[in-house]
């Protein structure tokens, strides 16, 4: 039996004034276990806590019930008090009375009566308590970061700057991400390369990170500060570290007809290849699927031009195991599919592009070397339609588009706009919007630019039908501002595709028990407060696989994420909370129920040997809830049939006293 | 009445037997009377020839007897199975509750169980013995000279009346021909029941439920109840059971003892089989499977090994609470 | 001029909610018939909306409508405006005497190849 | 002065994150509502075992609501998900034994809605009085 | 193979060559197309106000005619296809209206139970164009074919569900099926105008011609179509290139297009 004190605060009148607070300090004294019960103006005030200090030691308490303002303000207050005194913080019981019966009954009667109740029902729990120390696990100090694109490398390099190992798993050859695509920024107009390369050899200059290229993450195991993690290495039938990236393989390749993926299939690479000069690392990478010593065993030219001798055709896919302490996903996006948008006749005619070819057309390293020319005859296009929102904010079409807005199109369709305009003032340009949408430092500015000192034509407006015919794309479209239909004859038509998240995204979550939207973008841990940790302790989310947004937004949202991780790393354990889950093994059925609707993956199952009382022993699966994992909502005690499963500080038992204390 | 017969049973059993294949067989042994069959785990070949009986009584659903049996076997035990025991055999494979590589299932047809209280309805007590030819039961008792012949149609059991599925859906050989999902109109009383003003329900149901002796024999029975160790009897759970001492009690009792299935009962009756006191606590369990159904979508628990029961699952979509009884209310 | 009855009679007759609308005017880019509209279709969805119905009862644009369902196909937003052209259209000829097209019209349309189906189409579109 | 006036007992059970402080919320604004109801802390509304709701209506509850997060705000992410299958399945099946359906509930309160929870107190509580004294689940013997 | 046909109001008088063609190429690829009896008018254009019951009657029966003989219902006229396909869809999804057409059925009511395919879609899905092409006599090679899809074939595509609407494929892999080389043209899945001709002819011409020269300047020679008022539309408009029934150019590949002709 536990030696209950009961402290009843008076707030000034905030309480008393509604409740006769000697009254209940009296009623309470009769209840079983109390041995104290007192009461005063202001239990939070120093001399209220020494009060409780005292009492602790003076009659022996073993719990404590305060009756005072919601827990919400002051449990915590009152836990450290207990723990001064010497008792288990978790021995502390709060009965609301202020917030939840002085405030908001008016008569003292019927007010002094409920607080006499839930002061019983707190007296009726404490008993039940039961001292709780919150578990300790170590921090394995490593993380891992999914996706090396600029959302990754920025983590990367902010976590290794703390100075703590980091590694980057890419399933590309080269780390650098769309950035790396890329021609300009806005709204700075600074080149992409010339601010993500220097960033690129940083990583691969850190001797805190390792980059894992040409690789993908196959298995996650374990939990926050202790994450085992298996990464499949893709043979690239390489070996990288011989490899000097001197590019002579590249020439020699005779497979020189191979769509270049760099490029979005505008050019062609050979089989063996470095996707783009600044590649990080400078490897070169054979395509199983065109390499023809590797898929009929003739050719084997690359071995015979490489000097270094780092060709290796029996290279094998290469499985790595690796301890992690936190875990950030940078996965990113990639443009939708335009085949299902073919009344813009992306299928039918070269002429049509999404803005990331765009990109490539006009980038000096990409397949016209910067000339911006159409991609069917090579000429100079003399009128350019831009067509905003393809496939975005499209709520009809759940098969083909998506419902949100993308969020960077308006922008770099504005640069577009205005790049062309700049280098080709003899080039007509039309933007067809629904909306211009340019919140963001300079955003606005940068918008107005190009129409106003550009001349580009914004029309407000979509796009209905291209038709090509002849060298030309018959472009029919909306203006509503003159409500009129424009029918224009352009040359080139650009489609400002709507970006999802990466495909690789989806398996990676179920793999993390990470939570995803219903678009596969991650999901916060708070929209607003948490923006960059998901709902799994010790997984983070950097960059547009948590939704869309453009460089500024992904850097900074990398560095939060890094400074997340950082925090973690930098603890040498994590303590838990301690109102955790936990089985009663003796009474698991190891049915699996409680696993079904955990949302953390908190519990797992093994095979524990069991004596029985005829000394025969019998091996049952049962229910091990891992208590760094566990967040305790309490999901698992009510799916769980023989009530095995219960919850420290909420458990069975104890509600079931306080509804009994209330039901008396 | 049953195709497949008792010595068909003791062939396969004695087989399997023989060639080492198990080394255990769960059948049906001789209880008191013809009627009153128990299961019983035989040995040898001997031990069939003696004791194994095959009849229109052998209703008992052996899955749950896995939880305890299969790991008691030295080696792998024989198990015959009727379609509506399958269902349960996977359920508790999808919860773990044994090793299916310890188990021999030989799934075998069913035409339908009897129900004895319906055939004491017509014949009488005292029965001495109760044989079996095609579809006649020939009925000898201590009253009557001449022993009586019924039709075994006309003495189903109403879970068998209602059957849902002919299909064994677990199985590691098939006895006899396979048969089919069953349209049945097993929802029509729990429909009829909801179709009363909440008064006659509760009448109802006090009537029902006042009968019950908390004998726990309907637990004691279901395959879904398989717990290490039932709520109800453990003093630290705060609701260990006690003698009623009034009609209301069994509420509690019955309302969670279906709560704890819903969505894992695969509705093979044997807790209206087994109770003493003839309560269709079956309607409770379809209670929830005919919401589940029409809430979250048809559900058959048990006929897949592996499945998420409807209630740790969820949509976001998922109707409220509230909306339950609009619902009712609108098609009403 | 607001007219809530008659909004509702649309949307009801419709079935389509006009409020989906976002504004794009991809209807209006994609319609074959658009020059030839007084009211375009993004035009008749934004009055719906309004409730200025009387003049789209009044319009030509009513009959020049060809429900090819384009716009329906093509709306990012799912508004269906044919619907709603429909939906008007029928508003208007259901009105004792204000048939489109009359019996007598008919030989002055057609030639010795106008298929059935031309004729049997516009009754439906015109008549009631 | 009317001595008999009935009054109802309703348990309030509310999750620690929405609910809980929606009540609190109540309190800081002073949306006064009956004393009858007795607010049980839980972590989450999935918290709630049916047996507490039983056990409640056995010892002499009148009334038992349970209010949560909104679907899709649950601080646990689905724990309020759970909730509402397991108490649409449970009020049904009270329902088909002829308990008034009135006597139980489930409402998504979030911390904001402190308006929302005094409304909703006065209107269950309402709604209770109106059926009268629990007879249908009490456990007689309970009683003292 | 059998199936339930519903010809329609123009394929008994204007386009009796799409309706004879359809036979005889249906039964030299083993289809058997059984003609409902007593078919009524389909009325052209689906009604799609929510409150029409009576236009979309006949409809009805056809599709319930289909049903009691256990066949999928096969239509050849675009117009027909739509206003039959939008109906079935309106009794399956809308249960109002499937309530109010079935008080108007003589015989047993009708739920949405029939499969309804246009004479295209049973050549991919129930013959296989890959048999198609096997059963090709008179190869077309060389031929240089475009698809005119118009607009009721295709839309609205969430009942319609035939093909990719703004990139369909059907008629495209139809002509490939019969040798020759189909063009792709953005205009095939434009409208011609239909019963516009009626209220504004100019509409029609505008339509019909920017179709035309579309489809020429992608490299056309002839134009097919499924629609006996889209021929009527782009012929009647200037069409300088053939415009023929799908059916015709189908009997044509295999070989039974002379003997009907006698």
């Amino acid at each position: 039996m536990q030696r209950v004190g009961v402290f009843v605060c008076w707030c000034g009148s905030n309480i008393a004034g509604t409740v006769d607070v000697k009254a209940v300090a009296e009623a309470l004294k009769s209840e079983p276990g109390v041995v104290f019960s007192t009461d005063y103006q202001y239990m939070c005030s120093q001399a209220g806590q020494d009060m409780i200090k005292n009492a602790v030691k003076e009659h022996n308490l073993t719990g404590i019930v305060v009756c005072s303002c919601s827990p919400r303000m002051h449990e915590a207050t009152f836990r450290k008090t207990a723990a001064a005194a010497g008792l288990n913080p978790y021995m502390v019981e709060i009965a609301n009375i202020r917030e939840q019966c002085s405030w908001v009954h008016k008569d003292m009667l019927s007010g002094t009566e409920k607080a006499i109740i839930l002061g019983k029902a707190a007296v009726a729990k404490v008993n039940l308590n039961a001292p709780l120390t919150p578990g300790e696990s170590p921090v394995t100090k490593r993380a891992l970061v999914i996706g090396g694109g600029i959302a990754g490398i920025q983590t990367a390099l902010d976590i290794a700057d703390a100075g703590f190992p980091v590694d980057i798993v890419e399933k590309k050859p080269t780390i650098g991400g769309k950035m790396a695509q890329l021609d300009k920024t806005f709204p700075t107009l600074d080149c992409a390369a010339c601010i993500l390369t220097p960033k690129m050899v940083d990583v691969a200059q850190n001797d805190k990170i390792r980059i894992f290229s040409y690789s993908e993450v196959t298995d996650v195991q374990g939990f926050v500060g202790n994450f085992d993690v298996t990464i499949k290495k893709n043979a690239r039938y390489v070996k990288e570290d011989i490899c000097t990236g001197c590019g002579a393989c590249v020439d020699k390749c005779p497979m020189k007809r191979i769509p270049n993926e760099f490029n979005l299939g505008m050019d062609n690479r050979p089989a063996i290849y470095i996707p783009f000069a600044q590649a990080v690392p400078k490897v070169a990478t054979i395509d199983p699927n065109a390499c023809n010593m590797l898929k009929n065993g003739k050719c084997g030219l690359c071995a015979k031009v490489c000097t270094a001798g780092a060709i290796d055709y029996t290279q094998k896919d290469e499985y790595i195991e690796e301890k992690y302490g936190a875990i950030v996903v940078a996965t990113g996006f990639n443009p939708i599919s335009m085949d299902k948008f073919d009344e813009f006749a992306y299928s039918q005619s070269k002429d049509v592009i999404t803005s990331l070819e765009f990109e490539r057309l006009t980038n000096a390293a990409g397949p016209s070397a910067g000339k911006l020319l159409r991609p069917s005859d090579g000429e100079h296009p003399h009128t350019i339609v831009f067509v905003q929102c393809v496939g975005s904010r499209c709520e009809s079409c759940a098969e083909k588009g998506k419902e949100y807005c993308s969020k960077i199109c308006c922008m770099y369709t504005a640069k577009h706009a205005m790049l062309t305009r700049d280098k080709y003032p003899d080039t007509e340009v039309y933007v067809f919007y629904i909306d211009v949408r340019t919140p963001g430092k300079n955003f606005d500015e940068f918008y107005r630019r190009a129409v106003e000192e550009y001349g580009v034509k914004y029309v407000k407006g979509m796009v209905g039908k291209i038709t090509p015919e002849g060298k030309k794309l018959k472009v029919q479209a909306s203006d509503l501002l003159a409500n009129k239909q424009l029918h224009i004859d352009a040359d080139l038509v650009v489609l400002a595709a709507a970006i999802e998240p990466d495909k690789s995204a989806r398996p990676l979550a179920t793999m993390l028990t990470a939570s995803m939207d219903t678009n596969d973008f991650f999901t916060e841990a708070h929209p607003k407060l948490r923006p960059v940790e998901s709902p799994t302790a010790g997984v983070f989310l950097s960059g547009a696989c948590q939704g869309p947004k453009d460089i500024p937004e992904t850097v900074s949202q990398a560095g939060a994420a890094a400074s997340k991780v950082i925090g973690l790393l930098a603890k040498d354990k994590l303590t838990g909370n301690p109102c955790v889950a936990g089985s009663n093994e003796l009474i698991c059925n190891g049915c699996s129920s409680c696993a079904n609707v955990c949302p953390y993956g908190a519990i797992s199952y093994e095979d524990k040997e069991f004596r029985m009382p005829d000394r025969t022993t019998k091996v049952r699966r049962i229910a091990v809830v891992n208590p760094a994992v566990c967040q305790g909502c309490g999901a698992c005690t009510v799916t769980c049939p023989s009530g095995a499963m219960d919850l420290k500080g909420f458990a069975n038992l104890q509600i079931m006293a306080e509804v009994d204390a209330i039901c008396k | 009445m049953q195709k497949i017969t008792r010595e068909q049973l003791i062939e396969k059993a004695s087989a399997l037997l023989s060639n080492s294949t198990v080394s255990c067989v769960l059948g049906w042994g001789m209880g008191e009377f013809d009627y009153d069959v128990t299961p019983t785990t035989f040995n040898s070949v001997e031990e069939l020839e003696k004791g194994f009986v095959f009849s229109d009584f052998c209703g008992a659903n052996f899955s749950k007897y896995l939880v305890k049996k299969a790991a008691a076997c030295e080696g792998k035990i024989l198990v015959f199975l009727k379609p509506c025991d399958t269902y349960s055999f996977n359920q508790l494979l999808t919860e773990h509750r044994f090793d299916r590589e310890k188990v021999y299932v030989v799934g075998i047809p069913c035409e339908g169980m009897a129900d004895i209280n319906k055939v004491k309805a017509i014949c009488g007590e005292g029965i001495l013995s109760i044989g079996s030819k095609g579809d006649k039961m020939t009925v000898t008792t201590l009253y009557d000279d001449e022993p009586v012949s019924i039709d075994a149609k006309e003495v189903l059991a109403e879970r068998c009346l209602n059957c849902k599925s002919k299909k064994h859906v677990a199985f590691d050989e098939l006895l006899g021909d396979e048969g089919d999902v069953i349209e049945s109109n097993r929802f029509d009383e729990v429909a009829r029941l909801e179709a009363m003003t909440p008064d006659e329900r509760f009448a109802f149901w006090q009537n029902e439920l006042s009968r019950c002796i908390r004998c726990n024999a309907c637990r004691d029975a279901c395959p879904a109840c398989t717990c290490e160790k039932c709520v109800f009897d453990n003093p630290n759970s705060g609701v260990e059971n006690k003698s009623p001492a009034n009609s209301f009690e069994e509420k509690l009792f019955h309302i969670i003892r279906a709560y704890h299935v819903a969505g894992r009962c695969t509705d093979c009756g044997e807790c209206s089989r087994v109770c003493p006191q003839n309560i269709p606590l079956h309607l409770l369990n379809r209670k929830f499977i005919k919401d589940i159904n029409e809430f979250y979508g048809e559900y058959q628990a048990g006929a897949e090994e592996g499945q998420r029961a409807p209630l740790v699952d969820y949509t976001t979509e998922d109707l409220e609470p509230g909306e339950v009884f609009d619902r009712r209310d609108s098609d009403a | 001029m607001n007219n809530k009855y008659l909004q509702e009679e649309i949307v009801r007759i419709s079935g389509v909610n006009v409020s989906k609308c976002m504004r794009c005017g991809k209807c209006s880019a994609t319609c074959p018939a658009y020059d030839e509209m007084e009211y375009h279709p993004h035009q008749f969805v934004n009055m719906v909306e309004n409730g200025e119905i009387e003049p789209l009862l009044n319009s030509e644009s009513l009959y020049k409508c060809l429900s090819c369902f384009a716009c329906i196909d093509r709306c990012p937003r799912g508004v269906q405006p044919a619907k709603v052209v429909e939906a008007v259209r029928l508003t208007a000829i259901r009105k004792q005497g204000n048939n489109h097209l009359k019996a007598d019209d008919i030989p002055a349309i057609i030639d010795d190849e106008t298929p059935q189906q031309l004729l049997v189409s516009a009754f439906r579109k015109y008549t009631k | 002065m009317q001595v008999n006036e009935y009054k109802p007992l309703i348990v309030a059970f509310c999750c620690n994150w929405c609910s809980y402080a929606g009540a609190d919320l109540a309190g800081n604004n002073r949306l006064a509502y009956p004393a009858d109801v007795k607010i049980i802390r839980v972590p989450c509304s999935c918290r709630v075992n049916p047996m507490f709701i039983l056990r409640a209506f056995q010892r002499g509850a009148d009334g038992v609501i349970i209010c949560g997060c909104h679907p899709g705000d649950c601080h646990y992410t689905s724990g309020n998900y759970y909730t509402r299958r397991r108490m649409a399945a449970l009020f049904s099946m009270l329902d088909f034994l002829g308990i008034e359906r009135e006597r139980t509930r489930v409402e998504w309160v979030s911390a904001a809605e402190g308006a929302k929870f005094a409304a909703t107190m006065n209107d269950f509580v309402e709604k209770v009085t109106a059926l009268g004294e629990n007879k249908r689940l009490e456990d007689l013997r309970c009683k003292k | 193979m059998k199936v339930t046909y519903f010809p329609g109001c123009t394929l008994k008088n204007k386009a009796k060559d799409l309706d004879l063609y359809a036979y005889k190429s249906a039964e030299a690829l083993g289809v058997t197309l059984e003609e409902i009896e007593d078919w009524q008018c389909c009325g052209g254009v689906f009604t799609t106000a929510n409150d029409e019951v009576a236009t979309k009657l006949s409809s009805v029966r056809a599709l319930k005619y289909a049903v009691d003989k256990n066949q999928p219902l096969v239509t050849v006229c675009s117009a027909c296809h739509n206003v039959i396909k939008q109906t079935n869809h309106a009794v399956q999804t809308n249960s109002q209206f499937a309530d109010k057409v079935n008080r108007y059925m003589a015989d047993g009511s009708y739920n949405g139970e029939a499969e309804v395919y246009h004479y295209l879609e049973m050549l991919r899905d129930l013959v296989g164009f890959d048999k198609l092409k096997e059963s090709v006599v008179n190869s077309l090679k060389g031929k240089k074919i475009a698809a005119y899809y118009g607009c009721l074939l295709l839309r609205p595509n969430s009942v319609m569900r035939m093909d990719d609407p703004e990139n369909p494929t059907i008629m495209e892999d139809f002509i490939k099926a019969l040798g020759a080389d189909a063009v792709v043209y953005a205009k095939r899945n434009e409208c011609c105008g239909g019963y516009i001709s009626a209220e504004s002819p100019e509409t029609a011409k505008k339509n019909s011609q920017a179709i035309i020269n579309n489809a020429k300047a992608q490299g056309a020679e002839m134009i097919i179509t499924a629609c006996p008022l889209c021929k009527y539309n782009l012929v009647n408009n200037g069409a300088d290139i053939p415009v023929v029934y799908f059916t015709e150019l189908l009997a044509e590949a295999l070989g039974v297009k002379e003997d009907t002709n006698e």
